[in-house]
């Protein structure tokens, strides 16, 4: 089949600040993107587990997001200017999809 | 009952055990743990019936002309327990000044859980409250953050402020806060429906509350222990005094102002232990947004670690023995 | 009661203003919301209670020879009513084959949560109902998805049928579907286990219910004040319409059948109300597989967002209004 | 009541029925499910509740000179079946060591909602029963996992001992696992707060706790339908017959202590049954750290969908009528 | 270490089709899959999130699989052929493996 | 934006050694890890799922963990001598971090 090379850009921020994240997205011109559950972890903050907690406070989520190569920067900045300011890592890598005009 | 007398009865009540049972769990190591998923449900539920008792309380009390005034005293007292939250924190630890205004916001706002715990011993005492203290402290819940951010921007002036985000944005999304939506709106709802709504709905939220609580307790005595077992290292002696001797002082100026609102013995303890209560749930999410550069160890351990069991322990007799004796 | 007295008081019943509640937290952008799992867990209680209710009710009047004849008049009407729908929306509104036969699924088939909303207030007003009725509820699930296949394949013969995936697989899917076993499942337990079961475990499956069905309609009004600010663009005025007249088109030809059938005047109400009510729960699931081409936007909100909260209101009270008339 | 007459009535309880509807649910493939957090949290909370009611009757009744030497008994019992077991498991089965090994370490271990089954039956029989033995069953739970541990060293010096992992942080790991700690927990909670204690919290843990426990059942039917699904073919007919006999023989065990240990009817008949029942929560993850070599599919199987339904449907009312001849 | 260069297909799918996804990928010759937990997302198709949801509809589920290389083609164009008809993407990116024969 | 390239290890595991993976995380010296909730799967050891699990035993998770490149194999020795005691299996993929002295 037919592939087209794309990027997931992957970000992983504490959950409080999930919904600026999404709402800058949708500043963006990004055509979509996936919100991921996680249950805990460890990082230079310390460990942390949503087991039990009562609210979004301690809590992490990940946002995956496809990107066309030429539109990477384009979303990084921003993105990368808003997680500097909280706890948070950005990953990304290459990934194909089958309708690249989709992207 | 003597202060001694409420006091032990209190920590040999379940609630407390419960919590500690949490606490002990945490710092044993078990994988006891309380699925998120339940843990928000069973706050929803706590937030829910609460406000729903404050309304139909009101609606067969009639709204009380002190009601206004009482609300009014809220919110002064969640702007102004910050104010001197920073003070103290300011000169006794050497916290920066972001880290030392996301946590007097904490104080300044108010633990929903603290005032069950307190209304149950308030009830055990065969004391009744005003319904209206449950709109007191959902207005108690956000002054404080207000207060918070402007020392953190007088103190700092590029923090607590995003390029995109300014104070508008925030409160709003703090005034929309899940837990304010649901306690107000159950409150509404019970005034609305009163008596009649109570009857239909009390097998479920009168009858298994405290059960419900004790779990609830559990599970943030879960929270609280992983906290302690990880933040610990955070705090510092005077901070942690800090967790227990400022809810005395929020508690003194809440006591002051008891018998010019009017309020009864039952009402006075629970206001007072608004004042002195310390908020875990809605204030770390909204200085996650408004002060991110705080470090959250900081303020969630002292808050839920500290304040939190002082509270449920001894802080809620003692401030029912002070009620009684000013308002008694 | 006159009818203005019951929409009324049903109006400000606990249950509809948590829905309202919902809704308006969700179009003021709250972050409240209940937990997934903890929404499906009510939704599973809520069924499993109210099977095992009808089961119990069925052990104790024994079985009725109506209820073979009812349980016929349901399938019946679930067949019929897609029918219909199917011929008003395309008549009038702009939707597509295939969209207007998902939307006329949603109609034929049944809402268990309008039904068991109407049964309190069936309740409410003194009456008793026919506990097969529940298996009445069951039945109607499913007739309604196959007449809509057949319309669709009808208009355009390649939709809703995949390459692999025949009429047989899909309604094996849609018959062992979670809500339909456990309905019928606790129907039958009910059945069995008669006032003994009941006793047993009646505190669990009836004091706490109301309240528990509060908190499913708050959740309820949560995703429909969601979907409505989603999917509202995708309503148009007609299409509007027919969300809130087609329900008593429905209601009006199981109205018909109330005496034929020789149902009790609340056993009407709640017939009629089945016939007025349209699914948002296995009937959007089953679209999904059925006619994977159809707009979920535009069923899920019609049923949900505009539907449910017609019935909930308003629709209720007048079916046990005409209930009263016509069997009383 | 005969031992037939008890059958029977068990049988056709709404806990059994509804156990048997989630196995019949998981074997026609619905997609009927109790989210895992909900599992989760019923699971907490019948440990919750049965733990504390044990605390209470200990305080009623006071400290019994019985409880410590029913504690031993049910050590004793707990290390000596797993003997048993894999004696019986090599002789009868193609098993290896370590898969037998395993699989006897779910019979000396003991499954609480077995227990609490019992409980009920006992119970409905109007037979009072000593709280201790709560006490009893949680100690229960992990002698058999060492026992199963050296029988699987012996057998395989390599197995069961990963380079790090000794035999110390192991037990560590088990004694502090969460529904043992919930279950001590709560149970000296109970004995603390005695009949006050109870008083507060009752319409939550006593009132809906058979409701909870059905719908609990209902989840465990699904998920020991499901491994029947999967897991039938590595069950051979000898490895079935041992999963319904070796039950027999624990029983057996048991009942010999129960004159000497001067237990009452309701507690002789709990507990044989706690001899006779296998784990199928505490005890498959600690096989998974302990022997990870180990088929977890055969003892997941056999003990939850082999021998939990043999003792739910006949072995409890086996159990009490044993309990009514030799203590009654 | 030595590792071996697989193919990862992870397939965004709303959840009432899932079944339909994983009983195709029962026939076809793949050794195993993993299902992932979804709790949002925006697309074409709107915005959704699982919350409060009482049952499948209006969720989405992601389905993992691993498959050598040579073995891709052959599981993308029946699984393509299912998702099209369905509210979804496919992705396919790279990964090394250490026990290579298992896939 | 300036991006380094890092491996990322995953780690799919039976849950009730999850305790036992991130005890030797701490032990390692890897910068953190995230720990992602996974909800079935089928696999040499048959089919799994989540729901209805009261305990860890039936269920997996998976544990990411992003590492520089010349750490790769100190990690995932001793975490692949854990894993294969386990059902577990364990991927590495190439991704590009923005603060790479994180790592
Ligand atoms: N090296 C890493 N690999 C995987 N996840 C990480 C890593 N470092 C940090 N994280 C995740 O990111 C969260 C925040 O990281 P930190 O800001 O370093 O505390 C941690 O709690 C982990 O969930
Ligand atoms: N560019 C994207 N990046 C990440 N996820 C996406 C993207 N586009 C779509 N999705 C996900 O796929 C779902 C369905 O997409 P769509 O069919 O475009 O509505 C969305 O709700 C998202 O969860
Ligand atoms: N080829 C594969 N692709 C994705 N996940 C897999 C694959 N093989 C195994 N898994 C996952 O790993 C678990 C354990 O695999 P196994 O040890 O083969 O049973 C399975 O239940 C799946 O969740
Ligand atoms: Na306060
Ligand atoms: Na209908
Ligand atoms: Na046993």
């Amino acid at each position: 089949m037919e592939m087209h090379s794309k990027k997931r850009i992957e970000i992983l921020l504490e959950a409080p600040a999930q919904k600026r994240l999404t709402d800058l997205l949708d500043r963006l011109d990004v055509t979509g993107y996936t919100v991921l559950p996680v249950i805990g972890g460890r990082g230079h903050h310390g460990v942390w587990s949503r087991d039990g907690l009562p609210s979004a406070a301690g809590a992490m989520v990940s946002v995956a997001i496809i990107v066309a190569e030429e539109k990477l920067d384009e979303v990084l900045e921003p993105v990368f200017e808003l997680v500097r300011r909280h706890i948070g890592i950005v990953t990304i890598s290459d990934v194909m999809v089958i309708r690249g005009e989709r992207f | 009952m003597s202060i001694v007398d409420l006091a032990v009865q209190n920590l040999a009540s379940p609630m407390v055990l419960f919590f500690a049972l949490g606490v002990a769990a945490a710092l044993l190591r078990s994988d006891l743990s309380v699925p998120e998923a339940a843990a928000k449900f069973l706050a929803l539920y706590l937030m829910l019936a609460i406000g729903f008792k404050g309304g139909v309380e009101v609606s067969k009390s009639g709204l009380d002309p002190a009601m206004g005034l009482t609300i009014g005293a809220g919110i002064l007292l969640s702007f102004a327990i910050p104010l001197a939250g920073y003070f103290f924190i300011r000169m006794t630890t050497r916290l920066g000044a972001i880290d030392a205004a996301a946590v007097a916001a904490h104080y300044g706002s108010i633990s929903i859980v603290t005032f069950v715990a307190a209304t149950e011993i308030v009830r055990g005492l065969g004391l009744a409250y005003e319904g209206y203290l449950i709109a007191v402290a959902a207005v108690m819940e956000t002054p404080a953050i207000v207060a918070a951010l402007l020392l953190a921007r007088r103190a700092a002036p590029a923090a607590g402020d995003g390029p995109r985000e300014g104070m508008g944005p925030l409160l709003r999304e703090v005034a929309t806060n899940g837990s304010i939506v649901i306690l107000v709106g159950a409150f509404l709802i019970g005034w609305i429906t009163g008596e009649r709504g109570m009857s239909m709905i009390s097998p479920f939220i009168v009858d298994p509350f405290r059960g419900i609580l004790c779990l609830f307790l559990l599970d943030m005595g879960l929270v609280a222990g992983r906290g302690l077992r990880q933040g610990a290292r955070e705090l510092s002696p005077p901070l942690i005094a800090f967790g227990i001797y400022f809810p005395l002082v929020s508690a003194s100026l809440a006591a002051a102002l008891v018998v010019p609102l009017g309020l009864s013995v039952g009402g006075a303890a629970l206001f007072i232990t608004l004042a002195a209560s310390a908020s875990y749930i809605a204030v770390p999410a909204a200085m996650r947004l408004a002060l991110p550069e705080a470090n959250p160890a900081i303020y969630l351990t002292l808050s839920l670690g500290v304040t939190f069991p002082f509270n449920l322990s001894l802080g809620i007799p003692l401030y029912a023995a002070v009620a009684q004796r000013i308002a008694g």
